[in-house]
């Protein structure tokens, strides 16, 4: 292991940070402090690039490079940045309404182009920043200022969307449960590609306890379920129930034994989906990107993680390629073009 | 200039080229200019024709001027008139800034292509027509009624119509070619035939076919068969009688090529960016024209330049922003729809003060309009066409080799102030070539960087130099750790600020970091007199033109100069004295009146606009009559 | 008028009020116009306060101009700077154009709203202060080095610090309530001290109380008691000893109501889509500050007011365009970043010649610049921020009372001319509010629609009226079936065309057609002389600035005058001439100086530009002092 | 069934229908012309609303209302268009370029809107009208005058995405197969909420033959695989393969007996995907789109259909909520809002 090079102290800056009390991205910034000093890049290798949105100020917040952008652009910027110099580390932090609103395009082609950028969507499920109005991911009759009968569009399922977008590393955590959260960011950041991860987090002004079923203690075994390799998708306080898959539909059973160690029983653990983040197809994580309260558990953890060449170490590749078949590069060549003539 | 028109079929259709005969003694045509159009279908082979009599006649030792024109449906109906393509060179001792308003030699391959291009022939221009392409069905397809060749439409015009189709196809017979490879030869003898009419050296060319189809040898001795069995055509057959002499331009001594405007903007930008040791990053979304240039870029790997293709414009201008602030010279290139689309970006460019350059190569609008012509009707735009106060720098290029000096201009101010940079070219502009004397590399301006405070500890990413630009502290530096944004930000510390007073020195000093770019500018300069009775000042591509006109112009006693402005924004120093050494000022521009209006704004003067809006460039006749009209109403 | 300042204390802290006793006779200070300003943390009910403060002004006979200032912190901590809430009141018998420079009595609840405001406070001014909230932790957090009731640090200032907290909780300590809920009515405790000061009637607010809290019997009670015994607190305590007597206004006859500048603009949408008989399908995306006027809208379901809200500002406006094109109206309202956004869409709208109205209520840029903050610098922007040669109309409203006006008008032109209408609005007018004469629905003008041509066999999409307005041919009518788009369109006909000399025409017919709008417009009209030393010509917002500040200027005995443009383009057919008339123009704008380089642009008028940028309206001063510094320099 | 108004001739413009010579676009207009006349829906209530691009290009060539609009952004404008009139049977025409480059936001919020459009997305996998440069679904090493080394971005599939958007009708079709092009159309028209369909489309100049393996008569049957409600998925010129589940991942196999009726095999018919166009998840057409060349066999056909209230229906049930609610609009009521008072 490398010794980690900064502590999370030496990520802040001497800006007040200003979020509502309460607001869930105090404790995502806090993490993201914790894992960056895990992950062993120097502080001037980082660049954090955003959009615009509450979520969006994470960049001015943390003493590395940063920029924070327009609405919805960021993961353009951040490519650029990528193919301008690969050697740095860039997280791009958006928000439901920056990332899938304006930005959902750019993210998009930022995912398929598996750039290597570590994308963080903060989801609240709402726009806190213009106070309150719905988002892309606004469950339908979500009542906002801009809504008062509730939102009629359906929600936007963010890990859904990456996944077909050709994603090769897609995962989800939630602001509250911190260990998760720096683990996650740190699966992130040592992934070569891109990262898409949803963070869950909670609006405490606007849409207050929307994942309350996901966070609270008293429900949330019931409800969420933490996804991992090769193994079977079990859940529930009790570790007594899993998904098991009707051919492709999934459905919920009791396990018989709550360890899941009866055998022979009809409704036995071996029937249950095992997880597996890095099969060829993305089926298998689209399904459990599908699963929702109340009729599932919702899964955390890494949904997919698979290897593909990244676009910028393809593009400097076709580079290095080009450059190998002609030579060093003469620029008055170049100037002269293929047919010149002299006056004397 | 007597017209002689011949009766078609002068030429027997098996008159196969004879043995060689002593050179006919013919008159020959003195002209201090020329144009020639070689003009078929897009499958004719005519933008090589062209290219050939380009090199043949740089060699020669003329001046060129060349104009491509592709058909705009991508592939239309063989000989339709959608589907001409035609290739355009004027050259000569001196003037030929332009494509020439009005074609000397037409060669024309089929009916439709004499239909498109007859209107530009000079009358008692001569039209080199393909005979064997008359059939009733192809001059039906191209709209004529009649055989134009027998018709009496060509009246006021010299014709020679040649069965090229038999002639190429004899002086090849021995070679054993697919029709459809025997077919492809015949622009070579149209070819040949203006080689002789104009006294051009086929060696050059003969050389280009060697290298070109070294693979493909019975091609490779069809085509120069076919180029020589043109030239001596001409010398051996009557059916031309006479010859033009264009005398050799005087050049200054040097290496000269080709370049287009395309090219000029691709090597500029790729000089720059060597010359700056940054890697450049061209991103960009295809849009017709700039999606030329793009693909010029992507063949300069080797340069490091690297090419992202973005999902749009807004896009495009993010990748070169977020180069710029990763360390690249970041570059895109886009129409009038892909600037507009980039407005929003271009004021995080403004804001954050990173070095870009947005190549605009302007086309006809509003909208979509007129994608495949030309115009000149984003300026306002380029200036303001942002909210909030937000100015920065507006170059527009001027000819092919201007497309080179101004594209490297631009990576050069962007970087040396931290600022982007819109440069404005236009369709014509990009296709247009002329002759380039290369530089050298190590005489072109040094790219310099604003000064970097090595005291990291106490880096402020707002503090400037005494150009006003900041630093740009390009990420991976440790110490230099710094945020930027599209936010206000406090004039000393960086930081965001909504300050009240803050504000207004940041926009003060926005503003004045780009005016005062005009204290290093060179002044405007005029071609003619220093002061007088009118002075034409255009900006951009309408250069050639305008610098024609008033030339010709400058044979009357009344003092009539030419200027064009390259800067847009800041001006020269000197534009508003300058222009007040005029009695009358006429702005021509291929829009409704921008730089007019831009000249009052700025300077209060009151200027005669010449205004087009036609998608196609001035001819030079055009400002001449306008030069005549008002230099008469003054006299 | 002495200061009187009392030394802290002076109420005791137990000072209940004691039972009624005569009202105490005290001087009373007559004032044209006064100005109250209630500031507190975002929680303590100021802008209630200051609502309810409003009516009762309005009702007892005077003008009222009023401004809102909430936190850009969405919720910042409680005590905090960033916290605080303001609500300011200007009032009076006239020139109640603004918000007031200054402001006479300042009710501050605690440190912070204190530390905030005082600097805004007349020389002279009182402030009442909540004496409660100076604990020491609470005067630290405001940033106070010391108590500033105790350090002398409000020399100057007639101070009244009660201790409100428990004066209200006496007030009111017969009722059960929570703490919070008691803590909740000191703001109407510190209104009804206003009341008694400016001698308000407290009867509307006691009905309104009844009203909002009837579900709620204990709070209801609550408030109406600690409103009462702010107001018997005034009476009979000589805290304050003196009150003001502010006489009623002139007024037209009718029925008024209070209308802020979003309202206004609401208003204005909806009765021109109800009087053009068409849905309104108002499409926009969440920005600040038009987010507010969406918010407006989406409550308006039941007068057919379609609300989507879109993924971006270019879909936004896309959504309008679409809308139009199937026969509603299509609106769309942004800030300065998501009118940049639209600049190819407004390209689109512009060439598809489809009626659709933009709301850009404009706030400090350059791009996400200060988004909290006022501006006027998207004026280039929405005349040339668009490719190509690109005109549409452009209306600047002046008050919240021309916000109906002139949304009601854009509508109207959009409609009657087949043309996308910019409408300006900004952040400071959307959220000011004044009192309205309410118009009968039959006086509003009517919406026409071009002729449509009931020929549909030979209907043709690009065919005239005398206005040069194509018809709106809508989806669903057979016979009309035709296609649109961004291409340039055959004059005639309305099929795709890249003709040149068609271009030049339709460009020509595009500009004429938003041009000879000016022929119907009301001519450009002055308050004041109609010739003279002076005219102060300003356009959007600032109207009751300048209004104001030459109606005071008025009194010297040169000739100055104030006319606003609110028709930016065109404008107005006399507009030339008009300025003509004076001897200087002075043209105060919150920006760079963009109307004034207009004017030279349009007319080669040269004017004297008061710019500030500072993201805060002008004040009256600040004009006055410009005014009074010109007239000097004249003499 | 209606009979029909229409002929495809009445929908014949006079202008003249502009593709290179070859051109894929031309079967696909004589297809929607023939699907039009079918569907039954008069001439004035169709609305053709396009991009940018040669397959933009469609509502000129057909006599209804059209409205060719800017790159990538149809969706919205179409959007806008039923709001305004629900009434009108709006189609949007769209490119692999106009759709998934620019437009691939205004896309996906319209799908998961589910406003009532047809959008048909012409995939020619380049960027024709500009003259071929490489489109968000080129094949990687697409070779382009933007990529002469070869693309390097990871295509999209069209219906993957359609699908992540919550879409409720995604089918496939190709330009040559005109009996089923048309079929399609017509579900398409059908459809209530936005139906989205890819159609391969032969873009002759600048991508010529890269459908080859599923257009030409030799090769295609062992290459396609059509779509049938409740039918296993069976393919091959001798219908003797099959897909089938091992867990979330498709594989093929050989069915021991052609046309799959050999009882007691191991690759029995019965153990092949059951087509299900309706189910509640959409993770088997997921799986579907997943499918292709040349590792399984692309589906041709509807991957799903599902019924979902349309986003125009639902926001005028709003307002007639509202009216309902608050009695007949009155403008003079609210003019005058909550508090007025009267100078006399
Ligand atoms: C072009 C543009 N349009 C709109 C906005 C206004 N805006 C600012 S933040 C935001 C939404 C942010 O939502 P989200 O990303 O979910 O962030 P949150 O505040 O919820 O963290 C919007 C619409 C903007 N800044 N720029
Ligand atoms: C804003 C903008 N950017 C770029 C273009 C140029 N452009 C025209 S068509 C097109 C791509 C079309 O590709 P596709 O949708 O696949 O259509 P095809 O021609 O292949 O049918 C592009 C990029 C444009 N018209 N507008
Ligand atoms: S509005 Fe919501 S998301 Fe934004 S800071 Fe406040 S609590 Fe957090
Ligand atoms: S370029 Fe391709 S898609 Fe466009 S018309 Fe030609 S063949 Fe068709
Ligand atoms: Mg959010
Ligand atoms: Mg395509």
């Amino acid at each position: 292991m490398t010794l980690p090079l900064l502590t999370p102290a030496d990520l802040d800056t001497d800006r007040e940070v200003r979020w509502c009390p309460g607001c869930g991205d105090f404790a995502i910034l806090a993490q993201l402090k914790q894992a960056l000093s895990e992950a062993g890049v120097p502080r001037e290798k980082l660049v954090f690039v955003s959009g615009f949105g509450c979520s969006s100020r994470i960049p001015y917040y943390l003493n590395t490079y940063g920029f924070q952008t327009v609405q919805g652009r960021g993961p353009a910027i951040a490519t650029g940045i990528k193919i301008a110099n690969p050697e740095l580390q860039v997280w791009v932090v958006t928000g439901d309404g920056d990332g899938l609103s304006a930005g959902a395009g750019h993210l998009i082609h930022a995912i398929r182009r598996n750039v290597d950028l570590k994308i963080l969507l903060f989801n609240n499920e709402v726009f806190g920043l213009t106070k309150g109005q719905n988002s892309p991911t606004s469950r339908v009759g979500t009542r906002t200022k801009a809504s008062p009968l509730g939102s009629i569009e359906t929600p936007l399922r963010p890990l859904s969307l990456a996944l077909a977008a050709e994603a090769t590393f897609v995962a989800r955590t939630v602001d509250v449960d911190v260990h998760h959260l720096t683990e996650t960011l740190l699966r992130a950041a040592s992934h070569r590609g891109t990262a898409f991860v949803e963070i869950y987090q909670n609006c405490k002004i606007f849409n207050d306890g929307v994942f309350d079923y996901a966070t609270d203690k008293s429900v949330k075994e019931e409800h969420t379920l933490h996804l991992e390799q090769r193994r079977p998708l079990i859940f529930g306080r009790d570790r007594n129930m899993g998904v098991r898959l009707n051919g492709v539909v999934p459905e919920i059973v009791q396990l018989n034994n709550g360890n899941g160690n009866s055998a022979g029983s009809s409704n036995h653990i071996d029937d249950l989906v095992i997880h597996d983040e890095s099969g060829d197809d993305a089926t298998l994580a689209f399904l459990l990107s599908r699963l929702s309260f109340p009729e599932f558990p919702e899964c955390f953890g890494v949904f997919r993680c698979v290897d593909r060449p990244t676009y910028e170490g393809q593009l400097l590749g076709q580079i290095a390629e080009a450059r190998q078949a002609h030579g060093p590069a003469k620029l008055d060549e170049l100037l002269a073009g293929d047919e010149t003539w002299t006056v004397a | 200039m007597a017209a002689i028109k011949r009766t078609p079929g002068a030429v027997p259709p098996e008159s196969v080229p004879p043995a060689p005969v002593p050179p006919a003694r013919v008159p020959v045509e003195e002209r201090a200019q020329a144009t020639v159009r070689f003009a078929g279908d897009s499958g004719d082979g005519m933008q090589l024709a062209g290219a050939q009599f380009t090199s043949a006649s740089a060699h020669a030792g003329n001046l060129v001027f060349t104009l491509p024109e592709n058909p705009t449906e991508i592939r239309a109906p063989a000989g339709s008139l959608a589907g001409v393509s035609g290739f355009t060179i004027h050259f000569g001792a001196h003037s030929t800034r332009t494509a020439g308003d009005r074609v000397d030699v037409l060669v024309a391959m089929n009916p439709a292509a004499l239909k498109v291009n007859h209107p530009a022939l000079q009358p008692g221009g001569l039209a080199i027509v393909n005979a064997d392409a008359f059939a009733p069905d192809e001059w039906t397809k191209a709209g004529y009624d009649a055989n134009p060749l027998e018709d009496g439409s060509l009246a006021g015009v010299r014709l020679a119509a040649l069965p090229i189709n038999k002639l190429s196809r004899a002086a090849i017979a021995r070679i054993k070619l697919s029709p459809r490879e025997a077919e492809r030869c015949r622009n070579f003898f149209a070819l040949g035939m203006v080689y002789w009419l104009f006294d051009r050296p086929t060696e050059p060319t003969l050389r280009w076919i060697r290298a070109k189809f070294a693979m493909n040898p019975a091609v490779l001795e069809a085509n120069s068969l076919s180029l020589m069995a043109g030239y001596r055509f001409g010398e051996t057959n009557p059916v031309v009688p006479f010859r033009f002499r264009v005398p050799k331009a005087n050049f200054a001594p040097g290496k000269y090529r080709k370049l287009t405007g395309n090219e000029g903007l691709a090597l500029g930008l790729v000089s720059a960016a060597h010359r700056a040791e940054r890697p450049l990053v061209f991103a960009s979304c295809p849009i017709h024209p700039a999606s030329e240039l793009m693909h010029e870029m992507a063949e300069l790997k080797r340069f490091d330049v690297r090419c992202p293709q973005a999902e749009d414009e807004i896009a495009a201008l993010g990748l070169a922003l977020g180069a710029s602030f990763g360390g690249a010279i970041g570059v895109t290139a886009t129409s009038g729809p892909g600037l507009s689309l980039q407005s929003e970006m271009l004021g995080l460019a403004v804001m954050a003060e990173l070095p870009c350059v947005i190549v605009d190569l302007q086309r006809g609008g509003p909208s979509t309009g007129l994608p495949g012509k030309t115009e000149q009707a984003d300026l306002l735009q380029a200036l303001f066409g942002r909210h909030g106060e937000c100015p920065l720098v507006v170059l527009a290029a001027a000819t092919p080799s201007d497309c080179f000096a101004l594209a490297y201009e631009a990576v050069r101010l962007a970087v040396r102030y931290m600022t982007p940079v819109i440069l404005l070219g236009d369709l014509y502009l990009s296709a247009a070539a002329e002759a380039w004397r290369i530089p050298a590399v190590d005489d072109l301006p040094a790219i310099e960087t604003p000064h970097l405070d090595a005291n990291g500890s106490a880096f402020q990413p707002n503090l400037r130099d005494q150009r006003l630009a900041r630093p740009w502290a390009i990420p991976g530096v440790p110490g230099f750790e710094h945020r930027i944004g599209g936010l206000e930000k406090n004039v000393e510390t960086g930081y965001v600020s909504s300050d009240p007073d803050n504000h207004e020195r940041m926009v003060h000093l926005r503003a004045r970091k780009i005016a005062q770019i005009a204290d290093e500018l060179p002044a405007l300069a005029v071609a003619g007199p220093e002061s007088g009775d009118l002075l034409v000042l255009g900006w951009g591509s309408t250069q050639g033109a305008i610098q024609s006109a008033v030339e010709r112009a400058q044979t009357s006693d009344l003092a009539v100069a030419a200027a064009q402005l390259r800067y847009l924004n800041p001006m020269p120093k000197n534009t508003a004295e300058l222009l007040s050494r005029y009695k009358k000022v006429l702005v021509p521009e291929l829009n409704g009146g921008q730089l007019s209006l831009l000249l009052r704004a700025r300077f209060g003067v009151e200027s005669i606009g010449l205004c087009k809006i036609q998608g196609e460039p001035f001819t030079v006749g055009e400002i001449e009559m306008k030069i005549a009209e008002i230099l008469q109403s003054k006299t």
